[in-house]
């Protein structure tokens, strides 16, 4: 996926709006009608359930961040390698790196995970040497095949914005790593990597924007995330757009919290022109 | 180690790139305190050889030696060098001061952060003393104030600058400059070339390839020419420019003026 | 005549009332129900699978005209949606890991994992007398996850529908794994008086006219014909 | 067990004992989904980018409104809210005009729910790319006697192509992909069948791997045929050659 | 349609962008067969005046007429005029031949494509009638050969000779040219000005901004010298070139050469 179209698919930092700007006349009233809709929304719409769920909501937003920031970073480290074999790795690296990015990249996510959940975790338990090994508690478990799905999906997305990234360091700054007397890891710890990562942030922004937003799939094999607790207010109250419409802003904000956070982080490292 | 005094000798340097032998056989060396310039056309190999001192091209034959020590190779089997020990090669091209014509500063870093980059992870200086080299060198160049700025801040001349305390700050033994002024605009070059007439004038070791053939007159006590991957003249500056024996080198300096 | 009505099943599989065959047909005992209601009722009815966390919505929001998907009647649904009289009605039971000690009271799940199918009575009567005795009470979408994973080993036991359960109890899977614990105690409050179909508020010419095509297939005795065919009991219940 | 069902290609097999006849029927319904998602997504994505270049500022906001919440709520909510609302909507707006309520289609929701996501996705990258046409362009095109019109179909249009194409053809690519999503309202495409087929056999590996290779396929194929059109657009460009 | 050999004549022209004042009241006839060169220093309004003539900007006041045609105007109620009719501008337009700086070629469109794409779809005039007319153009100024090329892989000058076979192609009355040569790398203009003065001879009407005096000299028959937004001088080449009067202008003239 390219950059623009990161950004086309992902709410990123470029669209965060300027304090100032809000106080256009026409916005003013545009703020207007959208305040009289939610008070429309608050007083005629049904939320009477929502105290009795405010904890479990709660669990769920942390679920769901847990889910995304141990998908992110643990995608991110695989990416990494991914990444740099396919610039710089010999073929036999460089062809299955190529090969895991075009079919995690050509196949929904959704079905990734419910292979990875009812086809491999139902094939598990035929072992028993897996049904008695330590592991076997876990891999009862329901989370850890959504953070295995959500990880190779990460890693395999990001792992093409490294590719990029790693290909993209000017080389004359690696020559000058070579020229100062760096071994090859200290080149690749100290400059490559730092560069390429700095190179990669505007994208890995939107990346991490869609992974939050692909991280309400993990509800459909029983992880009990945010989505999955309004999936529950849903059926227990037979509400249709109440519980939606609150899912709908939870997410809005929690992109907005990620998108702050991630240009105050990029901002540590300013980029002319941007 | 057997002529300490003896900076940088290089011994009979052949390079090939495919078919195209760039470099036929190119010996040249250089005492401490030596400023030699090497000057010559377009595609004379200037940069090769420049580059395969510091083995950034890895020569097809020949030998390079740093400090009376020398750089051993072995053959990779296909008709090149490959060098025999890496460790020797990174502790070797630490004891060189690289200065690039595109600069390459690391862009992610400050400028401070760049000069200390080298001086911390190569040679293992502590921060604080590596920090404190860096001031001192920045200072020297006139970049002081602009230590906390990220390189795609500063203009060109000043990102040179930038990069020569960069070049300083492992205390090479030998300073290499390739085309250090030709990306920039004219009116950048001057504070650059003063930077290298200081430290020419310290009679410090350098080795520079240049296109500004009136510094190199001015600063150098030995000059090159390189032609077509052979030398064709050296001589100190005033037999150079002033009179120059081979047709080519004539025709050189009369195509520059 | 009348535009045809959309009838909501669970998109997923709910053997042996309804299940989509090799050919994406739908069968089933239910399907067999619905085919011999409408034409009694002299209503055209189209088969809708529609997901089953949405299927309420999607009734109040008109995308179905009715539900015929082993919905059972209860006074938490009666708020939003409207039933006709029960159609069937069977215990509920638990099912668990062969071998396992495991009874089907708050004791005897103590520390066990219960799979229940979302917005089932199941669910609901799980929630209101295991979940507080520290039995782990686990969601599925779908009762054939649920099977699937009490088969895999991830859940110890499964509570659902009695009829249901038997009937994976006789597949290859159900056999070699698990065993029947037996039925829960009664609690009519949750689990209410069997299965009805459901129907929009309000809608009450309809509600009369599947009232009296359910009465009238079980005095001809097409009901019991169906039945047989899938059971050995009466389904119907008492 | 689980090595016979591994193996048990039968399955597979198109007519009635085996799936592969509903599995390619849900894919059928998949790639119809898609492609009219996708062209719906185009059709609000051209209008949604000139309305957020040339359109006046009430327009703007509105459309940056859009464009902002669905970029930033995930697909499956979306879906979910717009599969009940958006059919509500649409039929409480006909009401209005004393049309009875129409048979929304789980085809024809499927295709609005997708469309409206893409059509927010492609607002940002048909915008993008617009802004990349040089202004002489159109300029010159005004400058003959070109009616607005006119340099729009002749000249805006075409000329953006090329910088469309490649943000277009991932669209695209997320469009096949996201119509597994609609498995969650039940709509038969290609990843719930997949399910009910597995569910029913208990060969979960072999189908979820088919349907894998189904999904992959479609990719292999659009990207032969996307660079076949990327590199006729890119006609007139340097670069490529 | 008082005067019909009155090409164009604009009177009293002002235009503000925000608050600066660009033009300030400019007025100029051009008879039919007039080359008119406007010459003067960056900045000082000559595009401006070039793309108010054909309503790429729109004038803050004053008039446009062409042919005697009167382009009618209203005010914006904001102290700016916009046309009151724009099928009129757009027929106008379509008389007036302009030539940019940066061609414009229109980049999806092979070269005849180009040139044929204004007959069709602005003037409606048949296919195979505009291809006959574009390949004799193209004849012309020279790119027969490439009609099939895509104007990337052309030069400038290339494509700038193409932008004037594109330009002619709609038959325009006027032919305005906005610095053609000045995007140009000094080997490729004479090719450019040369199709331009072939144009010239013909007595064909123009109006072109150009920093080429020698060129503007040679080949036009009247001169403007615009200066911060007025006409400072104006008159035949000899007069303006030979003995200008303004002491702006002799500078400006003995800036330039
Ligand atoms: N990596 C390479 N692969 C192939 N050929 C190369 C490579 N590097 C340099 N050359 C060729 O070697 C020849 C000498 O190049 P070199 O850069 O040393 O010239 P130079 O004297 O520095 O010229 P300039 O003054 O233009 O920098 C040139 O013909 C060049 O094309
Ligand atoms: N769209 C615009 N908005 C604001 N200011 C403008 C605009 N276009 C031109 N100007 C200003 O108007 C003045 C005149 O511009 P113009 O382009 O007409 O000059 P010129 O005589 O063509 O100069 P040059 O020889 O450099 O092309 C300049 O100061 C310019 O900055
Ligand atoms: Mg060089
Ligand atoms: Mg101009």
């Amino acid at each position: 996926m390219t950059d623009e179209t990161t950004h086309a698919v992902a709410f990123t930092p470029e669209d965060l709006p300027t304090a100032r700007s809000f106080f256009l006349p026409h916005r003013i009233v545009m703020m207007l009608v959208f305040a009289a809709f939610v008070v429309a929304v608050a007083v005629f719409m049904r939320w009477d359930w929502l105290p009795r769920y405010l904890p479990r909501l709660g669990w769920g937003i942390l679920v769901s961040l847990v889910m995304l920031f141990s998908t992110a970073i643990l995608g991110f480290l695989l990416a990494v390698p991914i990444g740099l074999v396919q610039v710089t790795g010999p073929w036999f690296l460089k062809l299955p790196a190529k090969a895991f990015c075009t079919v995690i990249r050509g196949t929904p996510l959704l079905l990734q995970l419910w292979l990875l959940y009812y086809g491999l975790g139902s094939l598990f338990p035929q072992f028993p040497a897996i049904r008695q090994s330590f592991l076997w508690p876990y891999l009862r478990e329901a989370w850890p095949y959504g953070v295995a799905a959500l990880t190779i999906s990460f890693a395999a997305y990001e792992g093409e914005v490294m590719r990029g990234a790693f290909g993209g360091v000017p080389h004359g700054e690696l020559e000058a790593a070579k020229a100062y007397g760096m071994g090859r890891w200290t080149m690749f710890r100290r400059i490559w990597l730092p560069r390429a990562i700095h190179r990669a942030l505007p994208t890995l922004n939107g990346e991490t924007v869609l992974q939050l937003k692909s991280t309400p799939l993990v509800a459909t094999v029983t992880v009990v995330d945010v989505y999955a607790v309004i999936s529950k207010v849903r059926q227990e109250t037979f509400l249709t757009y109440e519980p939606l419409l609150l899912l709908a802003l939870i997410y809005m904000c929690l992109t907005g919290i990620l998108v702050v956070a991630f240009r105050t982080f990029e901002n540590r490292i300013p980029t002319r022109g941007a | 180690m057997t002529d300490a005094a003896q900076a940088i000798a290089v011994t009979d340097l052949h390079k090939r790139f495919g078919p195209l032998e760039v470099l036929k056989g190119v010996s040249l060396t250089a005492k401490q305190g030596d400023v030699i310039a090497i000057i010559g056309g377009s595609g004379s190999g200037k940069s090769t050889f420049l580059r395969c001192i510091n083995l950034l091209e890895l020569p097809s034959a020949g030998s390079v030696s740093v400090h009376g020590e020398k750089i051993r190779m072995k053959s990779d089997g296909r008709g090149g060098l490959v060098p025999e020990d890496r460790k020797q090669v990174q502790r070797i091209r630490s004891q060189l001061g690289m200065v690039f014509q595109s600069f390459n500063l690391w862009q992610h870093m400050t400028i401070l952060e760049n000069v200390i980059e080298a001086p911390i992870h190569v040679l293992g200086t502590p921060r604080a003393e590596a920090v404190a080299t860096a001031e001192t060198l920045l200072k020297r160049v006139g970049l002081y104030e602009k230590r906390d700025a990220y390189p795609a801040f500063l203009s060109g001349g000043q990102q040179q600058r930038a990069a020569i305390a960069r070049a300083l700050a492992i205390q090479p033994l030998v300073m290499l400059f390739d085309e250090p002024t030709s990306a920039l605009d004219p009116e950048l070059v001057g504070e650059v070339l003063s930077v290298i007439g200081d430290l020419a004038r310290e009679r410090r070791t350098m080795i520079l390839v240049t296109h500004e053939m009136k510094f190199a007159r001015d600063v150098a006590n030995h000059i090159v020419f390189l032609h077509n991957g052979v030398i064709e003249e050296q001589g100190p500056p005033e037999v150079i420019f002033g009179s120059p024996r081979s047709e080519r080198l004539k025709k050189f300096i009369s195509s520059i003026h | 005549s009348a535009e045809a009505l959309k009838v909501g099943v669970a998109a997923e599989p709910y053997p042996p009332f309804t299940a989509p065959d090799a050919s994406g047909k739908w069968e089933g005992w239910e399907v067999e129900f619905m085919n011999a209601m409408c034409a009694e009722a002299k209503l055209e009815c189209v088969l809708t699978p529609v997901a089953w966390d949405g299927i309420i919505p999607a009734l109040t929001s008109k995308k179905i005209d009715m539900i015929i998907s082993s919905m059972s009647i209860t006074d938490e649904r009666l708020k939003t949606i409207d039933f006709s009289d029960k159609y069937y009605n069977t215990p509920t039971g638990i099912i668990g890991t062969k071998g396992e000690d495991i009874k089907p009271t708050p004791e005897g799940l103590n520390g066990k994992a219960l799979g229940v199918q979302v917005s089932t009575v199941h669910q609901a009567y799980a929630a209101k007398h295991f979940a507080p005795a520290g039995v782990e009470v686990k969601e599925y979408q779908t009762q054939d996850e649920a099977n699937n994973d009490l088969a895999a080993g991830r859940l110890d036991a499964v509570q659902a529908d009695a009829i249901a359960l038997k009937a994976f109890l006789a597949t290859d899977q159900g056999k070699e794994c698990c065993d029947y614990k037996g039925d829960v105690a009664e609690d009519v409050a949750v689990i209410g008086p069997g299965v009805g179909v459901g129907l929009r508020k309000g809608e009450t010419e309809l509600k009369d006219k599947v009232n009296a095509a359910i009465k009238a297939i079980r005095d001809n005795g097409t009901y019991d014909t169906f039945s047989k065919k899938y059971f050995d009991f009466d389904i119907y219940g008492e | 067990m689980a090595a016979d069902s591994l193996v048990n290609w039968g399955l597979l097999s198109l007519s009635a004992p085996g799936w592969g006849g509903v599995l390619l029927q849900g894919f059928l319904n998949s790639i119809q989904i898609a492609v009219g998602g996708f062209t719906l997504g185009l059709a609000l994505g051209v209008g949604g980018a000139f309305g957020k270049l040339y359109g006046g500022p009430v327009l703007r906001d509105l459309l940056e409104c859009y464009t902002t919440i669905v970029r930033a709520v995930p697909e499956l909510v979306l879906i979910l809210l717009l599969y009940y609302a958006g059919t509500d909507l649409l039929n409480q707006v006909l009401a209005l005009f004393a049309i009875g309520p129409v048979d929304i289609s789980g085809l024809m929701a499927g295709i609005f729910v997708i469309g409206v996501v893409q059509g927010a996705y492609s607002t940002e990258v048909l915008r993008g790319a617009i802004k990349a046409v040089p202004a002489g362009q159109i300029e010159a095109a005004r400058a003959y006697g070109m009616s607005p019109t006119k340099v729009l179909r002749r000249i805006t249009l075409p000329a953006m192509l090329p910088y469309a194409i490649p943000g277009l053809s991932n669209l695209w690519l997320i469009a096949t992909k996201d119509t597994a999503l609609l498995a969650v309202v039940g709509f038969s495409e290609l990843t719930l069948v997949t399910r009910q087929a597995a569910g029913t056999t208990k060969a979960y590996l072999l189908f979820f791997l088919a349907a894998g290779a189904l999904y992959l396929a479609l990719t292999l194929i659009s990207n032969v045929f996307i660079g076949m059109i990327e590199r006729h657009a890119r006609r007139g460009f340097a670069e490529s050659r």
